[in-house]
């Protein structure tokens, strides 16, 4: 990669949102016209637990920079329990990322309500800044 | 069986006729009570007002030396002591870096694994009821007996691991075994005072007064403790509380194993009842002719 | 009616507080100040602040008011009021921290009862054990309280309760050393 | 193949004036299988869904993304759309690009960008979109209704008012619950039971309600508008079809045992109903105390019984029925002080009692028939305390949470007792006032008046002294210790979920909260329903409410129930799970994962590749009670779960479009 390649480098990042809670905070700071960074791109599932670590392998495969999972806080979750599993689920998944070589501060699990949209924005703006500071991702599996 | 014994400072002075007592106790019943050797004091009330690690180290001496000489458990008669060490031993146990920084203090190799009892838990629950009983033969019946456990017996409850820390039964268990009666009073852990009695003697003194005063009203005719301090306090305190605060006070006080060993057929003279500020004399003459009537009946 | 100017909820008060809370294991904003410790403390009498405005003065992060109160030496740490705190507050552990960082600081407003303790340990330092008599013998002469208790010590002497020659362990040095270490490893005697 | 049609909406400039629009609609029409593309000013408006019904004729389109605003918004409408032009609505894709793009950024160049790969995200989703189809499930039009305290029988009342019928089922030998047995209500002092029996009859004579005292369920299956319910009915020992209620058998038992409905303060007849106004009126043995059921001597009921309704070898029984609703109204207990408030006595001191105790004594058909006196030795107590927040607000030794009626229950019993004792010294220990209620506030105030005096602190001890209670606390408004010397202390208890209700949950199918109460399916916005559809929930057995919030409670489970029944049948979302049977092994793993108990093992036979007949088991999820998930899906290994409208291939399609 040249320098001014990189020097343009926007990252990439997927977040993964739970419809009930963490889409519709994203919703909500688009509605308070709240400023978030454009590297975000959202994909909406109807539960965190529908997040099957798979996909998050395969974002880094393909060459994602940055990976969220946010879903209802725990306690709260639309479907009653999904969210334990997620809690569990990917606290297994950072430690598997960062034996794959994957920088675990790529991937992030966060608790965001339907009324979070502060949250919602600091979260990815603060992943957006973290990625940006690590650098371009190395594909898993592949030569960049 | 053989037990690691630590007397602490009390027994030596103030306390003697609890040593004894215990003494006879272990040598009626059958075991064996092994002094630590060197044993130092184990910073009472003071250490732990002053200085936190002061505190841990002072009993972890003694109990390294104890897990050296190959115990499993100590018996440890005064409730000060007996509450220093059981702290000492817990946060110890929560924690392998105060372990190490305590062996690193007292430069001994300090496990943190010896069972620490205090006396009345090893006489009432561990060695147990049904082992007392046998040795029973001038039983102390119809004495109303208040059982005074005091605070550090029982408190805190998630370290001493004792009894129930509002209204402990061992020592009331032992009572009745020994035939007496046990009183039902709302004193039983309450504080004493400790040392408040030398630097803040009003403090003490009032404490020291409502214990007395609830024993009395509830109808117990003498009280039982399982801690020198508490027995000193009670004991010597109840003629200044009489001149000062116009009471009448005229109670017995009794270390637990002096009652045990009354009824297995001690002396007062060999129990060393006549050391005691308030007189025991008539009561004692009085519960014992009481029980040997009963017995001949 | 005194004025108490409230420190600033981020400033160094507060730290320090945050640290003591944290060296006793105690959660200051468990406390709802219901009082149930302060109802059955039985010193509670004698104190100027209840163990449970103690605990208050520090919410506020009144630091230094709430180490010159008399409360923190007269507490006997029975643990009536941890064993009861509906919070699980460890009432008593915080008060053992408060009079270290008191004596720390060097505010002492009961003398006597840290001279008390100053004799006890210095005893213990010097003989491995702690001599009743010497002690009560010391206390009474530098507290001035000359003939405290005098009518009971001939008691003492003559049941033999009482010994001139203090007992003495062997290794006074292990002993020193611990005292020595203790000390150097922070909060002096 | 698909055919897909891509719709840009500007929304206005709410999204052209951050975003390109024109520049993404000629983007997507590069897209794998885009047919046709365009920008639009209003897609929702009547002519953009026009456009869009037209565009699929034209174009002959198949499968269809709009990118516009959030599909919280707009989903329903297009798909709507997608239906009236001829096409699967689940042949549907949306994509956000107002409140999740334009909105969010203010780089037009930058939010073009990221709009862009957003379509073709959905364009990669829709391009595996299957047609999908809702199926309908018949309701029954019966609701049950379990427990039946002030709560359920309202709930069943207004259910049954509506014209539906109901199954109203209690555990115990009468209906009515804890209301009859308080003498008087807080804050308009009317008799508890003048108003709470009247009820119970209306019940008992409603034509549309089946009363079934003395009865549990014991199962549930099935799921909304079809649960399968079997109840057990225990053995009364009394036939009540020729029991009149004469009540002679009850004066002739001769044994007698402390009444639970006073609290073991009075005694009752082995043979009994809890009081008099009970509902059934008829009486039931104690198979525990009966002589004759024990000892297998006496027999004097049977023998004074002019109808012969006596019947000792009554045996327990089970009914079974279909309902289409469910409300559960188990309400609360009373927390056991006696394990471990040690401070207050351990239960030891009989003058330390519970405000439940209390009204008994007070309420003048209770076991001193009204009058206060002290268990001890009967004498009428001259100055009584009362505590607050026993148990409650109490993490160490009770409960975290506030009781909630406590506060207004503790000023009507020193609001009593200062009536019946006009000398009487009452003494309210507290921690806070809490009396957010209508007339609340002014009614502790009038017990203020009335002479109770308040002391805010927590009380530390209670013991004994010559007969008398010593009370310690701190009175922490002037920070001084106080100590009351009383002849009676009332406690004011915590309220705690009903003995069995945990049990009963897992019954029905959905988990109770940390504290066992009931969990409700959304704490502001459903507040009456529990996360099982067609569960309702009415009444304390939520959270501590005193009789207003539950009788409130019972009237919104009831209209929920009301509008459930007044269908003949509930379409089911499509986007449920479905089990690939071909690869599902029938391990089972997904069946504990399923919070909604929507996931069975059912064996099929089919062929094997030698064209023997074998049978196996396979996951098999039930349409009814699936919510659409999708946890199931992740836990299964060989991936033969999927979720429709979210399968694995249509997440990973979007995934991989990103990297394209």
């Amino acid at each position: 990669m040249d320098v001014i390649e990189e020097q343009q480098w926007e990252p990439k990042i997927l977040a993964f949102c739970c419809n009930w809670c963490a889409y519709s905070g994203a919703d909500l700071a688009g509605l308070n016209r709240m400023k978030y960074p454009e590297n975000i791109r959202i994909l909406r599932v109807p539960c965190s637990a529908r997040v099957n670590p798979q996909f998050i392998l395969r974002a880094f495969q393909k060459g994602a920079d940055g990976v969220l999972v946010a879903g209802c806080h725990p306690g709260d979750c639309h479907y009653a329990t999904g969210n334990y599993y997620t809690r569990r689920r990917f606290q297994v998944m950072k430690r598997l990322l960062e034996y794959s070589g994957i920088d675990p501060r790529r991937f992030q699990a966060k608790w965001v309500s339907g009324a979070e949209a502060d949250k919602f924005r600091a979260t990815v703006t603060k992943l957006c800044e973290d990625v940006k500071a690590i650098g371009p991702s190395r594909k898993l599996g592949g030569s960049k | 069986m053989k037990y690691a014994y630590y007397p602490g400072c009390s027994l030596d002075a103030t306390g003697v006729e609890f040593d004894t007592s215990n003494k006879l106790v272990a040598k009626k019943m059958g075991f064996d009570l092994v002094e630590i050797p060197d044993w130092n004091c184990c910073g009472a009330s003071s250490a732990h007002a002053v200085n936190h690690m002061l505190a841990l180290a002072l009993p972890a001496r003694n109990l390294a030396i104890a897990e050296a000489e190959g115990f499993d458990t100590v018996a440890i008669p005064c409730a000060a002591c007996f509450a220093r060490c059981k702290t000492t031993a817990f946060e110890a146990q929560s924690s392998p870096e105060t372990k190490a920084k305590i062996s690193d203090i007292i430069e001994m190799d300090y496990q943190a694994n010896i069972e620490i009892l205090s006396f009345l838990d090893l006489l009432g629950k561990k060695i147990g009821l049904d082992k007392i009983k046998p040795h029973v033969i001038k039983p102390l019946t119809g004495l109303k007996i208040a059982s005074y456990y005091g605070c550090l017996l029982v408190r805190p409850a998630k370290i001493a691991q004792s009894d129930d820390p509002e209204n402990p039964m061992v020592m009331d268990n032992i009572m009745a075994v020994l035939g007496a009666d046990p009183v039902e009073w709302g004193y039983k852990t309450e504080c004493c005072g400790a040392s408040h009695v030398m630097p803040v003697p009003k403090v003490g003194q009032q404490m020291i007064h409502d214990i007395l005063k609830n024993a009395q009203i509830n109808g117990a005719e003498a009280i039982s403790t399982a801690c020198p301090l508490c027995m000193i306090n009670l004991d010597m305190r109840q003629k200044q509380l009489n001149a000062q605060l116009g009471t009448n006070f005229n109670i017995p006080i009794f270390h637990f194993t002096e009652l045990v060993a009354l009824s297995f057929g001690y002396s007062p003279k060999e129990i060393g009842l006549s050391k005691h500020f308030v007189s025991s004399e008539n009561l004692i003459k009085d519960t014992l002719s009481t029980g040997a009537r009963s017995d001949g009946a | 009616m005194e004025k108490v100017c409230l420190p600033s909820i981020s400033g160094k008060n507060h730290q320090d507080i945050q640290h003591l809370a944290k060296e006793a294991g105690v959660e200051l904003t468990k406390c709802y100040q219901c009082g149930k410790c302060s109802a059955g403390c039985p010193v509670g009498f004698a104190m100027d602040e209840s163990p449970r405005r103690v605990i208050r003065l520090l919410q506020l992060g009144l630091l230094d008011e709430a180490l010159k109160t008399h409360s923190i030496w007269l507490c006997a740490t029975c643990d009536t009021c941890s064993t009861r705190c509906p919070n699980g507050i460890a009432v008593a552990a915080l008060m053992d921290t408060l009079r270290q960082e008191a004596k720390r600081r060097s505010i002492i407003t009961e003398k006597n009862i840290n001279l008390f303790n100053e004799i006890f340990l210095s005893n213990v330092k010097m003989f491995g054990r702690s001599p009743e008599v010497i002690l009560s013998g010391l206390y009474n002469l530098k507290s001035g309280n000359l003939f405290q208790d005098a009518d009971a010590g001939s008691h003492l002497f003559k049941t033999g309760k009482a010994h001139i020659l203090p007992s003495k362990i062997k290794n006074t040095q292990a002993i020193k050393r611990i005292f020595a270490k203790c000390l150097e490893k922070g909060g002096q005697h | 193949m698909k055919r897909i049609g891509v719709f840009i909406c500007h929304c206005g400039s709410n999204i052209a004036a951050t975003v390109d629009c024109a520049k993404v609609a000629e983007a997507a029409q590069a897209f794998p299988g885009v047919s046709f593309s365009s920008d639009y000013k209003y897609m929702c408006s009547e002519p953009g869904q026009e456009f869009i019904k037209d565009s699929i004729k034209k174009y002959d389109l198949n499968a269809i993304v709009v990118a516009s605003c959030t599909p919280r918004m707009h989903e329903h409408t297009f798909r709507k759309t997608l239906a009236n032009g001829g096409l699967n609505p689940y042949m549907f894709e949306m994509t956000n690009l107002r409140e999740q793009c334009s909105w969010v950024h203010s780089d037009i160049e930058k939010a073009t960008a990221k709009a862009i790969d957003l379509v073709r995200m959905s364009v990669a989703k829709v391009a595996k979109n299957e047609e999908l189809f809702s199926s309908t499930i018949p309701m029954h039009k019966k609701a049950l209704v379990i427990g039946a305290g002030i709560a359920g029988m309202q709930a069943a009342l207004d259910i049954a008012d509506a014209g539906h019928k109901v199954v109203l089922v209690d555990r115990e030998p009468t209906i009515g619950g804890k209301m009859p047995m308080l003498d008087k209500t807080f804050p308009t002092m009317d008799c508890s039971a003048c108003i709470s029996t009247p009820k119970m009859v209306e019940v008992a004579q409603h034509p549309n309600i089946e009363l079934m005292a003395y009865s549990e369920v014991v199962e549930i299956n099935g799921f909304i508008g079809n649960f399968d319910v079997t109840i057990k009915t225990k053995a009364k020992y009394v036939d009540h079809a020729k029991c009149t209620g004469c009540g002679l058998c009850e004066t002739k038992c001769p044994k007698k045992v402390p009444n639970e409905y006073d609290l073991g303060m009075g005694l009752r007849s082995c043979i009994y109903k809890p009081f008099a106004q009970a509902v059934p009126n008829k009486p039931v043995i104690d198979a525990q105390n009966c002589r004759k059921l024990v000892e297998g001597k006496c027999g004097v009921c049977a023998k004074v019984c002019p109808t012969g309704a006596i019947k000792y070898d009554d045996t327990e029984s089970f009914t079974t029925d279909t309902f289409g609703a469910i409300v559960m109204a188990t309400g609360y207990d009373l927390f056991k002080w006696e394990d471990v408030y040690g401070e207050y006595g351990y239960g030891k001191y009989p003058d330390v009692v519970t405000g439940l105790h209390f009204e008994r004594m007070v309420n003048a058909s209770g076991p001193t028939g009204g009058k206060l006196k002290r268990p001890s030795d009967g004498t009428t107590p001259k100055t009584v305390v009362f505590i607050k927040c026993v148990g409650s607000r109490d993490s160490a030794k009770g409960k975290s949470y506030c009781s909630r009626a406590c506060c207004m229950y503790t000023a009507k019993h020193a609001h009593q007792f200062l009536d019946k004792t006009p000398d009487g010294n009452a003494y309210v220990f507290y921690m806070d006032v809490r009396t957010p209620g209508k007339g609340y506030d002014e009614f502790y105030e009038s017990t203020l008046r009335d002479g109770a005096v308040y002391l805010r602190g927590r009380v530390s001890k209670i013991y004994q002294e010559g007969g008398k209670l010593i009370i310690k606390g701190e009175d922490s408004l002037i920070g001084k210790q106080v100590e009351v010397t009383a002849d009676m202390v009332v406690l004011a208890t915590a309220m705690v979920p009903s003995a069995g209700s945990r049990q009963l949950a897992q019954t029905v199918g959905f988990l109770p909260d940390l504290n066992g109460w009931y969990q409700e399916a959304h704490p502001k916005l459903r507040p009456v329903e529990t996360p099982t559809a067609g569960v309702f929930l009415a009444g304390a057995c939520q959270g501590p409410k005193d009789i207003p919030d539950s009788v409130a409670q019972a009237g919104a489970a009831a209209a929920k129930v009301c509008g459930l029944l007044s269908k003949s049948q509930l379409e089911t979302n499509p986007m449920t799970a479905k089990t690939n049977t071909a690869i599902c092994s029938g391990c089972g793993t997904c069946i504990p994962v399923c919070p909604y108990k929507a996931i069975q093992l059912e064996s099929i036979t089919e062929r094997d590749h030698h064209g023997h007949r074998i049978t196996r088991n396979v996951a098999s999820v039930n349409n009814g009670l699936c919510q659409g998930c999708g946890a199931c899906t992740v836990i299964c290994r060989p991936g033969a779960i999927d979720l429709q409208g979210f399968k694995n291939d249509q997440i990973l399609e979007e995934v991989d479009s990103l990297w394209m």
